[in-house]
């Protein structure tokens, strides 16, 4: 089997880009559907034959690079464009291609009424190109390139509704979030050139270990600063990117504004794929943060800490969209800590079944939100199970995967997680952990209770006029596609809008059902107590022991400790969903109850702890004010003023000089002739 | 005397002045009586005798015709600039005086005035000085039509002199020289038709690559000469009689002059360049003597046959409108000139190769 | 005889070329410049440069002025006016600047000139230096030879696009 | 032989004159004439110096000017009766629409 191609996999959405925006408008609905799907499609079978090959090698030069061309050449610093190949990116190029493609077939009925569909799998598309190349690129720099892409395209999808203020304000508040951690890794990446001179993933891990001065720094070091080796500043400000992308604390605050893009958007890039990006990245140079401890300490406190607040504030919420946002967040923590203590392979393993099961989730969500005609508030919803069979199957499920229930995928990443977390010594993480996990049982089941289970506490008959009433609504709140898809009355939809809520079509309920299957058997590949370590972790030894860095010690655990950390695991997600069951369902008492005791921890919760208006108040509005100063003093009195001086400068001297521009040619060759005389004069001196 | 007689300098001058004393007597009597031949033949073509009243077949006629513009009153219109009014008539005749002293009417040194190694730039230099006399003659007469007829007369006269100076290119390149005897020479004997036993004689125009060039020369020919069918400058139709409308008598009488001798002129330089000059059969026969004498007559002879063809066509061809005039100019002589050019040099060049 | 020859044409090319300047009308002026350039190339066959003398008739004499009088009758231009203080001001600047560049100039001329590098004979002397200078320009200035030619198209196709009768708005150019 | 001094002499004259004629004609045509002069001033000395130097190139150089000559006087009277046509005047100090 020849080179795999790797350019062609980002090489087909591209492709798919450009026809669309040449031919979008000729093609139609259909067509632009089946040139995205298509392209998507053919990048998973073509991303599938490269990994096969991959996989055909040897377990050490399972390492394919694909040169596209030189980029730059700068003195001795030269980047390329140039694909790589691993283990690593097996998985996440597997995984976003596959997620991939299931999402671009589930927008195709969720999207049907847009009438800017067109626009949306372009953006769609791009954003594939993106992640791809984020993936696949064998260079920070490159990997940079599809980072500030698929921050882009986040961009651009969340305000995909820009007639939304809502929307737009939250790309926006997407976008500038994003750009503090990409400023991160950007000195991240100088620091790292600064010092290796190289760009490219080999040479730097190659050289890392010699080039960098030597001295761990701890976790006090960072605090007092004297003596921050650079590898740790470095590490440190790479790992500032990825909480950007993948919204960890300080920076989440702009995941769950952004479920104000399209749902399907939110499957795919808010939760299975691009958040993930930052985990990729703090795995991909796990030789660089091996090497400083410290760091380490930070990314798995940063992690817990992360997991645990997500966690607790996805108890309060009631936008089932914003739960799952929440949800992801703390995932997402959960897999910043694999990576803190060193268990980047568990990392991985958890953002795979992760994606899986997440984007189940997250498109469920969707189904249920298209069924209900764009109803969010789950305490609007309730007994769905019976009406919307297939969604309600397949959310089960993935709850189930999330909450961490063996045999479903979810268990065995965040079970993996957590026992390294305890091998490793980080006792009080592993706590954060496990508390989070009983959290994320909970909250996952109140959703699960109260969207599918109960008594409906909507009223069916008076959907046409409620839907009417909350189109208008839409408009101002979380109005979607058909707020403008279709005005005040035209019900021409598929699903019948503001009739009966029932199942999505098929093309909704085929990616749920391919889902369902793989958070089922998803996590199988990490399946425990196996010779060596499991499939995955075989798989991925590769990479993860690239590089002459010592892991973080572990010391092995006895089989029972094992079992005792699953058995607790699985305890705690017990106790958390029959807790839900408890509170939502069987005496709805309880839940009220607790809210009335705990008021204030309720409220602090739904208030999201308060975060956005803490950082609206030291960060925001002491910019705004400052930029204020720089617009009324700065621009307008000092730039202003030396732009419009230069100018009046200018025409003092030209209305001076102009005089001698008489515009009479004799007068010109008066002068002409003049200066003829003066050199005849300086030839006759001389 | 002797003294003077031994300075060549002054030889050749006298030489010169002498032949060029002969020259301009003879001009004089044969302009008068081309134009009798051309009212003679311009009858016959219309059907009538032409003059035959004065004198026997009225040969008298027009050295009567010079005598009566020599003693008409001269009419100069008022606000006529005075000066160029006075010079433009002599400006038409002396070009084409000094040109006569280039051309070589027969074998040198005794028939050729003078032979300057740019003979060829001599009287292209001539013929562009040309334009001046009907120019200037139109303009300074302070009359509408006439200064209609100088402005043509002086655009046709630019147009054509370029197709005509590079039509003259190949016949260069062949003779390798701007001399008009050293033209003339490289015509001189006969040559086979490749491939057959039947001799040619090798003037100019019996050379494939000439015959072209000899075309668009003759047709510039007329147009500068200002005959029709290219009289656009008096074209009496539209333009009263053109640049000369307000000149009477002997000045009249000079545009004559001058027209005849650039006819005259022109027809010596075709013949030298396309049909051997005075080159023709059995001046060898003739000894040293009479055998230049005899290129005389030949050359005399192609002369007269050429300023017959010139009065042919005046009196055949219907005159062409402006347009017409400046677009055949452009558009296909000067193309077909260029094309000349190429062709003639690819020729050589391969032939010489 | 030659220096008479040279001496004769040269004063008459300083007065004709003195006309040019002095006289208030413009065709006079042209008609004395085609005299100054015939004795000019009078002078340059004296020089024993006669493809260049008889070229300078036929360009200059031939070409160039004729199209001189051809757009003065064309613009049928009275004779200048020129009076008025401001004018005359001007002239007596011109004309001493004029002058002082001739006394520079014959000063400068005045002092001695170093002798350049001299060619063993004058090339191609022998059939006519039109010969010797054909040769030259297609070997050694082939280049500018070309350049020149292309100049000309250049200038053709300019000033007929330029002299082009303007068409009313909105009429395309055929 | 002519001394080449006369020679030089003869063409700074001519080429004075030239100078003359530009500042002091206020026709714009008479002007281009002076230009013209001026050059031809230049062609001469540069015949002259051939013939000092025995060398061909002076007249080549000479060609070379004429071309130019012929250029220039093409395109400039080309402008001039653009000029007369838009502004009937060729008096060089009645256009100056270039007055800063």
């Amino acid at each position: 089997m020849n080179l795999p191609l790797l350019w062609i996999i980002p090489a087909l959405p591209l492709a798919a880009v450009a026809l669309n925006l040449l031919f979008g408008d000729r093609l139609g609905k259909r067509g632009t559907a089946w040139l995205a799907c298509g392209a998507i499609g053919l990048a998973f079978a073509a991303a599938v034959r490269a990994v096969l090959h991959l996989a055909s090698l040897p377990a050490e030069e399972r390492h394919l690079v694909e040169m596209a061309w030189t980029w730059m050449r700068v003195g001795g610093f030269h980047a390329d464009v140039a694909f790589l190949l691993d283990p690593l990116s097996a998985i996440m190029v597997l995984v976003v291609t596959g997620v991939g493609f299931l999402i671009h077939v589930y927008s195709t009925g969720y999207m049907a009424e847009d009438p800017s569909f067109r626009r949306f799998f372009l953006y769609l598309n791009l954003f594939m190109f993106a992640m791809l190349t984020l993936v696949l690129a064998d260079n920070f720099l490159l990997m940079f390139v599809g980072w500030e892409g698929v921050g882009l395209c986040s961009y651009l999808l969340i305000g995909f509704w820009y007639e939304k203020q809502s929307a737009t304000d939250a790309g926006k508040k997407a976008f500038i979030v994003n750009r503090i951690g990409d400023f991160g890794f950007i000195l991240g990446l100088m620091f790292v050139v600064a010092y290796t001179g190289s760009v490219n993933y080999e040479r730097v891990f190659a050289a890392a270990p010699h080039v960098f001065p030597a001295g761990a720094a701890t976790l006090g070091s960072l605090f007092s600063g004297a003596g921050l080796p650079a590898i740790t500043i470095a590490t440190l400000l790479l790992f500032l990117g990825a909480t950007g992308k993948s919204a960890q604390i300080p920076l989440f605050v702009w995941l769950p504004d952004a479920m104000e893009g399209p749902t399907p958007v939110s499957a795919l890039i808010h939760a299975a794929t691009m958040v993930t990006a930052g985990v990729y990245m703090v795995a991909r140079s796990h030789v660089l943060f091996l090497m400083s401890p410290a760091t380490l300490e930070v990314v798995a406190i940063v992690g817990a800490a992360t997991a645990l607040m997500a966690a607790t504030i996805g108890l309060a919420q009631n936008d089932i969209k914003r739960v799952l946002a929440y949800s992801t967040v703390s995932q997402l923590g959960y897999m910043f800590f694999a990576c803190g203590v060193g268990a980047f392979g568990a990392g991985i393993f958890h953002v795979m079944t992760h994606a899986f099961f997440k984007a189940l989730l997250f498109l469920g969500a969707g189904s249920v939100i298209y069924g209900m005609h764009h109803e969010q508030d789950m305490r609007k919803m309730g007994g769905l199970a019976s009406r919307m069979p297939v969604t309600h199957a397949t959310m089960l499920i993935a709850t189930i995967a999330i909450a961490g229930i063996p045999p479903f995928a979810g268990f065995f990443s965040k079970d993996e997680i957590l026992s390294q977390a305890f091998a490793t010594g980080h006792y009080a993480v592993w706590f954060a952990g496990v508390l989070g996990a009983v959290l994320t049982a909970f909250y996952m089941f109140r959703l699960y209770v109260l969207t599918f289970r109960g008594a409906p506490r909507f009223d069916e008959q008076a959907a046409p006029a409620l839907h009417d009433a909350h189109v208008a609504a839409e408009h101002a709140a979380h109005g979607h596609a058909d707020a403008h898809g279709h005005g005040a009355d035209d019900h021409g939809h598929d699903h019948g809008h503001g009739g009966p809520v029932t199942e999505s079509p098929w093309s909704m309920t085929l990616p749920l059902s391919v889902l369902a299957v793989l958070s089922v058997v998803g996590g199988f590949v990490g399946m425990p107590f196996q010779q060596g370590g499991h499939v995955l972790e075989r798989w991925l030894r590769p990479v993860m022991e690239g590089g002459g860095v010592a892991p973080v010690p572990v010391h092995e655990l006895s089989r029972a400790a094992e079992w005792g950390l699953i058995g607790v695991s699985v305890a705690v997600a017990a106790f958390g969903i029959f807790m839900a069951f408890q509170a939502y369902l069987a005496n709805p008492g309880l839940a009220t109850a607790l809210r009335a005791r705990f008021a204030g921890l309720h409220h602090l919760l739904e208030n999201k702890y308060f975060v956005d208006e803490f950082y609206g108040a030291t960060v925001v509005s002491p910019v705004h004010r400052f930029s204020v100063v720089l617009w009324q003093f700065w621009d307008e009195v000092v730039v202003d003023g030396i732009v419009n001086g230069v100018g009046q400068v200018t025409e003092v001297c030209s209305g001076i000089l102009a005089l001698f521009q008489t515009g009479n040619v004799g007068t010109y060759a008066l002068f002409l002739a003049l200066g003829v005389l003066a050199l005849f004069l300086h030839f006759l001196r001389s | 005397m002797a003294a003077l007689m031994n300075n060549d300098v002054f030889v050749v001058a006298l030489w010169a002045i002498v032949k060029v004393a002969i020259i301009l007597g003879v001009l004089l009597g044969v302009v008068t009586y081309l134009i009798f031949a051309e009212r003679k033949i311009c009858g016959h073509m219309q059907a009538r005798t032409g003059p035959n009243r004065v004198g026997p077949f009225g040969l008298l006629q027009t050295p009567l015709d010079v005598l009566k513009l020599l003693f008409k009153e001269e009419f100069i219109p008022a606000e006529a600039n005075k000066i160029i009014f006075h010079i433009a008539p002599m400006l038409a005749v002396f070009p084409a005086i000094v040109t006569f002293s280039v051309i070589p009417m027969g074998p040198p040194p005794m028939f050729v005035v003078t032979d300057v190694n740019v003979g060829l730039l001599v009287f292209l230099a001539m013929s562009s000085l040309g334009v001046y006399a009907l120019t200037l003659a139109g303009w300074s007469s302070n009359n509408k039509y006439a200064l209609l007829g100088g402005l043509r007369s002086s655009a046709q006269m630019i147009s054509y002199e370029l197709a005509m100076g590079l039509s003259t290119i190949p016949v260069i390149l062949r003779s390798g020289t701007l001399s008009l005897v050293g033209i003339v020479d490289s015509q001189a004997g006969t040559y086979l038709i490749p491939g057959t036993h039947i001799p040619l004689p090798s003037w100019g125009v019996f050379h494939w690559y000439l015959v072209l060039p000899f075309a668009v020369f003759l047709v510039c020919s007329f147009a500068e000469t200002n005959r029709a069918p290219f009289d656009l400058p008096e074209a009496e139709g539209e333009l009263v009689a053109g640049f000369h409308t307000e000149y009477s008598s002997m000045k009249w009488a000079m545009f004559f002059l001058g027209e005849y001798f650039n006819m005259i002129v022109i027809c010596s330089i075709m013949i030298t360049m396309f049909f051997g000059g005075w080159h023709g059969p059995f001046m060898e026969l003739l000894g040293p003597v009479f055998g230049p004498l005899l290129g005389l007559g030949w050359f005399l002879l192609k002369l007269s046959a050429f300023l017959f063809f010139f009065i042919w066509v005046r009196w055949t061809f219907p005159r062409l409108r402006y347009d017409q005039l400046m677009g055949f100019g452009w558009k296909v002589l000067l193309p077909a000139a260029i094309l000349n050019v190429v062709i003639a040099a690819a020729w050589l060049y391969w032939r010489a190769a | 005889m030659v220096p008479v020859l040279f001496l004769g044409f040269g004063a008459l090319l300083v007065a004709t070329a003195l006309m040019v300047v002095l006289h208030r009308n413009p065709v006079t002026s042209a008609l004395f410049l085609v005299l100054a350039f015939c004795s000019l190339a009078g002078i340059y066959l004296l020089l024993h440069a006669e493809f260049i003398g008889l070229v300078q008739i036929i360009v200059y004499a031939g070409a160039i002025m004729v199209l001189f009088l051809f757009v003065i009758m064309y613009l049928n231009l009275p004779h200048d006016v020129e009076h008025g203080t401001h004018i005359a001001v001007r002239r007596g600047i011109g004309w001493m600047v004029g002058a002082l560049m001739l006394l520079f100039a014959t000063l400068l001329m005045r002092r001695g000139w170093a002798p350049g590098p001299e060619n063993a004979a004058m090339i191609g002397q022998e059939h006519g230096n039109a010969a010797a200078i054909g040769r030259e320009l297609y070997s050694r200035f082939l280049f500018p030879f070309e350049v020149t030619s292309m100049l000309l198209l250049v200038a053709m196709v300019g000033a007929i696009v330029m002299t082009k009768a303007r068409r009313p708005a909105g009429e395309e150019r055929p | 032989m002519i001394p080449i001094g006369w020679t030089l002499a003869l063409s700074a004259a001519i080429f004075c004159i030239g100078v003359v004629g530009v500042l002091v004609r206020r026709n714009a045509l008479v002007v281009f004439m002076s230009i013209e002069l001026m050059l031809n001033a230049a062609n001469l000395a540069f015949v002259a110096f051939g013939q000092q130097l025995k060398s061909i190139d002076g007249q080549i150089i000479v060609f070379f000017v004429m071309t130019v000559a012929a250029a220039e006087v093409a395109v400039g009277l080309a402008i001039i009766v653009n000029v007369f046509r838009l502004r009937e005047t060729v008096f060089v100090d009645e256009i100056n629409l270039l007055k800063g």
